[in-house]
């Protein structure tokens, strides 16, 4: 099976052959590294920019306008924090001029901790992503949905923002991408440049087909009565396996929606689920001040009050100037697996 | 006050002409230019009063760069896509639109926030223009973004081939924002130079801060040395040397397919907009001072002046009668064209609705 | 009675004579003009910036490095978000580095609707502000407020953002800063610059007092045991409004809490309220996803949820690119007197 | 591997000397610099094994850049407030840090992300150092941003008179960000001029991407003579040519209080940081070349070099050892240092306590 960074370059393929990508920039992106997590490598249209964010995404927007249809990547989402101006502009160009212009632009950008990363790597960017408005935004939690989503990221008109979970990246999926090679070697053989001089490598392209991942649909992971538990991106397979254990152990079945779209966030399957069990737990890692999972937690109040058993619950990162490198910060700063299933027991166990 | 009588073009010297060093304008493009510079300076004259009568709010415009701006917009190369120019401006190229064709009631209906406004639909200032057919990408209020969308543009039009250009357009000031020096080494990245035409207009203020006070580079064309970057500094006020320089520079980008830099000197007639009361400022003014050339060269006499500036009055002021009659947004404009339609969204297939 | 702008201009008057402020600076802050709004006229500390709001934030850490106390100016809100990163580092560097250096600078910015500011003099900042953990951030709906809270920036060795309403700027309070004359005409004569030739002109300073309004206490403008509503800024006002029309109209006394710090918040002001109530209104003009008041709401169902008669509600702005310039636009895009009453007289009306 | 028997140093010709055109470096200078070199060139070996062997994680630092930091490092006037000299670093700096007296354990601390790093108590990646009584601002991993602080500090220098001097040091590739571009703006107001030392290390690449396939400029010097300020390029693997182009160019900015701009050519011995693998990258080594020079000189011999090693090697186990019985952070102090205390906070009068 691909990884989560194979994935995408196969959706990245797919897209400059099928569905007119013209631009596949950011730093380190084209030859010879093809992206600091290799998701670029072996591209056609893929090239290198300056150390400059703003530059790559008002160049994005350039290329939008006159017809192309960039992917730019901001290498880490934590050094995208001098562009959210740009970003606005290009979520708010449409609005601003009456619906003349277009700006069909992906942005792909690394988010969220778990690989060490320290105080600059290890950055939740979708609370921040959410606000602006005019922009879609999606962050899969499987290679699969990676290319889904990607290659719906690229067919949409409108600025899309692509999270990927730092820490998911070099994970292998469970199910096969249409036309993906059976086996996970062959696969690497194909498309992963060799170790050493790659001048001369050529990627060996699978006959990949298309398949869209719409925006706007969660996806649900585990079904149950007991509880709901909504997620995304990293802290998703982590909720996943909370609610195996609890199943196992106390029998309790819980659903487990992944969003994959952070706006527009599929509602109505939240919904659905919140009437059914009663019980909802929000969990991300992001920081907890004005955090993306309030604002799904104010809808559920909103709308959902008084279907409501029992107090609904939110798991966040805490409010803090960063994540540090020692482990020990990481542990005590974002969700793990074992608060998260400490939460969904309580959640399930407290008397309506 | 309009004159009668005034003498006809016939019985006129033969082939006046407007001469600035050894370069001159016939009388046939200094009377086009000069057309276009009356209508932009009347229109927002019209405008500075709108704001103050209450039929419209702010104003912010391009009194005292009409000669250049006029002089830029002739010279466009107008269409849609990246074989002609594209045109990424600031909020004072009115009199550059009107050149390219823009009618004076599409300013107009900017200004009195009509949903008939072609540029925002009532949403943004006036000067904010914006027209797809001319590749005249949304002017945003935020300083200087353009000049890091402007790699983009020309990246698209040397990929296709032909000599379409991008013209970027900047303040004095806003030169100070790190977006300027993101434009300079984006369009001569090696290899892949860009036909980008960085222009700034320099009126010598960003509001109230003089230029001389926080810049020690006097004009902007010196900090393209460094990249290799030739530019020139012309007189903004002078429109022969306003077109000459602008040929000059297009001519560079088109042909080379690389950057070219060029700072017009301007005046600021009416401050920098109507919060600081919009009153005129005594600069030197480059439609007074193209009359009093074109009265001495006998390209027109007064009268013809007259006829000019009457029948823009009439323009304007028809134009504001009929804006005046036209629809307002109303409440269910609001979340309008945030969205373009999207065949992979299952919330918003169509426009933005509201929260999902 | 002094307005908003003179009441910082007195703040950071007081602050340069008794506070240690160094440098009070941004675009058109110096003279000749004194700042777009007035607000740092006369000001011997007072200096004019060149066009970069990355520049004027990056300035003012490193005075503060060097053991500076500066104020700058972003001349409206909305040209700050170039600078986030910025505003993230000088948030995280006592952090980052063992708590070796304090960050004592202000930073204020005019914030909100209600000047006919379109798209760009509209935006709201309170929500992306809070998420910078490592600030701290006020926003006053008075002048007296304003020059208290404006001293305690001043004065706490912590960044703190000061945003200022710019719908309220010019308006006058009902309070007299502490040393303040009585006249307001003397008061304008004394510290306001003459229109025209303003090269000779020297203020002259009444002898105001220090007057601290102490980060995180909120302040009870209306108090009622029928429900609570939540607000600060350009909204606040209205809610008193609305809170005096309902009480004359219908009787209903409400409790309306003037945040005044939006982080640190004044929680036990809230919780007491609420304890007391049962019911809740937060509202603020900010857009409505991921918005602060979102998490205000989540820390009531968090601690309150058994103690609420009814939903909990909020009344924001409306998830959109902008705000247009035609009136039309903003009326309908930003809460205004009419819903908030609405909001507030349902949220009383409810059955328990 | 030392050997035995060397030299002593009373043996050695008299005054041995390391000359470059015509600069030299006295024997006990050359002595000096040597030794930093050393200690830092070791330390940083060490902490590359430390990020394979798991007693660490990411590493980034400075091999390549020993000589020209060495040389900065010694010529800091040294201490705290604006009469000294303020230093806003990058991450390739530890031999400055260690030429101004950092102890080599320090920087293993951080590295091994020990509660004892003083630099950033276990939270930042080694080679961000911070440094109170140095004048040494923290690090940042985000590129270029110190390029905008440093007028701040600079201009508290000015302003208190004296002659401390702000250092300001950034990549190649990093002068793409328009940060670069605001210092040599905010450091050049007329009248406000700043004395900054604006440095360049040019290693030829940011990560993967050469500096000549993205940089038409090819030294970041060139982009100051728009703003009329002095520059040089200088062999950064020559210590001897090193020395004296910083001492001349703090000589510059101490007494004129004026901005100077100096790049050094520089290698990156161990590529760009752990992620890419460490492996020696086969560029000019200015310690190999600097030994080379001693040796041929005279100013040491093999054996003496050796020892400089031996004690070197000596110092950064002992280090490695003891910090691995030193504390890791705990969860109890994942909140510490946020805030300073305040007397005006009523919800944080000390430090952050979680959710008001
Ligand atoms: C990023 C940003 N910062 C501040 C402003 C507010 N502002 C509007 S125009 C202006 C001055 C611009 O001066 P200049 O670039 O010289 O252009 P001019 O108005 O003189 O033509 C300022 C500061 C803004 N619009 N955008
Ligand atoms: C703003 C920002 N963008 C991207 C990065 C990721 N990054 C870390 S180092 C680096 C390359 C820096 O190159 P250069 O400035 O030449 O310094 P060098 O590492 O070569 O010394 C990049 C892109 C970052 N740290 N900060
Ligand atoms: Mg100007
Ligand atoms: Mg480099």
């Amino acid at each position: 099976m691909a990884t989560m960074v194979q994935a995408v370059r196969l959706a990245l393929h797919y897209g400059e052959e099928n569905l007119g990508v013209t631009d596949v920039f950011g730093q380190d992106v084209g030859p010879p590294l093809g992206g600091v997590f290799t998701a670029t490598q072996g591209l056609k249209t893929a090239w290198n920019t300056p150390l400059d964010e703003r530059g790559i995404v008002g160049t994005a927007m350039g290329i939008a306008y006159a017809g192309g249809r960039p992917m730019c990547e901001i290498q880490f989402c934590d050094y995208g924090f001098n562009t959210i101006d740009l970003l606005k502009v290009a979520g708010n160009q449409r609005w601003a001029a009456g619906g003349q212009w277009d700006m069909p632009i992906v942005l792909m950008t690394p988010s969220g901790s778990g690989i060490r990363g320290s105080l600059y790597h290890s950055h939740s960017f979708e609370s921040w992503a959410s606000r602006l408005a005019g922009w879609k935004i999606v962050m899969p939690s499987n290679p699969l949905d990676a290319y889904g989503l990607m290659l719906s990221a690229i067919a949409d008109p409108n600025p899309v923002m692509v999270l990927l979970p730092k820490a998911l990246l070099r994970l292998k999926g469970d199910k096969l991408i249409p036309g993906e090679p059976e086996n996970a070697d062959e696969l690497k053989k194909m498309i992963d440049a060799p170790v050493g001089d790659r001048s001369r490598w050529q990627p060996r392209w699978p006959a990949i087909q298309e398949y869209f991942v719409p925006l706007g649909v969660a996806s649900l992971v585990r079904e149950g009565d007991d509880a709901t538990v909504v997620s995304y991106g990293r802290t998703l397979p982590l909720c996943a396996q909370a609610a195996d254990q609890l199943r196992q152990e106390t029998g309790a079945a819980i659903d487990v929606l992944d969003l994959r779209s952070i706006f527009p966030y599929d509602w109505k399957a939240i919904r659905a689920s919140v009437e059914k069990t009663g019980r909802i737990l929000i969990v991300n890692e992001d920081t907890e001040v004005t955090n993306f999972g309030e604002h799904l937690l104010r809808r559920v109040v909103e709308e959902l009050f008084y279907d409501l058993s029992v107090r609904p619950r939110v798991l966040f990162g805490k409010h803090l100037p960063g994540i540090g490198l020692n482990p020990v910060y990481e542990q005590n700063t974002v969700p793990q697996l074992g608060p998260i299933k400490e939460a969904l027991a309580a959640l399930v166990q407290e008397e309506a | 006050m309009p004159k009668k009588n005034s003498m006809p073009m016939k019985e006129r010297a033969v082939k006046p002409r407007i001469v600035t060093g050894d370069e001159f304008l016939s009388a046939e493009r200094c009377v086009a230019i000069h057309r276009i510079m009356v209508r932009a300076r009347v229109m927002e004259e019209r405008m500075i009063k709108m704001s103050k009568s209450g039929e419209g709010f702010f104003w912010i415009g391009g009194p005292g760069e009409e000669a250049f701006n006029a002089c830029l917009g002739l010279q466009v190369k107008k269409g849609e896509g990246p074989a002609f120019d594209f045109l990424l401006l600031k909020y004072r190229n009115s009199a550059a639109m009107i050149a390219m064709g823009m009618e004076l009631i599409d300013g107009v209906r900017q200004m009195a926030m009509r949903w008939s406004d072609p540029f925002s639909a009532g949403r943004n200032f006036t000067g904010h223009f914006s027209r797809k057919g001319w590749n005249v990408v949304p002017v945003t209020p935020v300083i200087e973004v353009q000049f890091v969308m402007a790699p983009g543009t020309a990246l698209m039009q040397k990929r296709h081939g032909g000599d379409g250009v991008t013209i970027v357009i900047g303040g004095d000031a806003g030169s100070a924002e790190g977006d300027f020096a993101s434009c300079l080494i984006w369009s001569t990245r090696p290899g892949n130079e860009l036909p980008v035409l960085m222009l700034t207009t320099n009126n010598g203020f960003g509001i109230s801060t003089s230029h001389a006070s926080q810049h020690s580079c006097e004009h902007t064309t010196e900090r393209g040395k460094a990249f290799g970057i030739p530019g020139e500094v012309v007189d903004g006020n002078d429109p022969v040397a306003s077109w000459f320089a602008i040929e000059r520079a297009l001519r560079y980008c088109r042909s080379t397919r690389r950057p070219f830099m060029l700072e017009a000197m301007v005046s600021r007639l009416y401050g920098h907009s109507s919060s600081s009361g919009a009153p005129h400022s005594g600069e030197p003014d480059c439609l007074a001072l193209f009359e009093e050339r074109l009265l001495a060269a006998g390209v027109l006499d007064q009268a013809a002046l007259d006829q000019v500036h009457e029948a823009a009055h009439a323009e304007v002021e028809a134009a504001v009668e009929q804006v005046a009659r036209e629809a307002k947004p109303t409440a269910e404009d609001v979340q309008k064209f945030t969205y373009a339609p999207s065949k992979v969204d299952s919330v918003y297939p169509g426009d933005y609705t509201g929260l999902p």
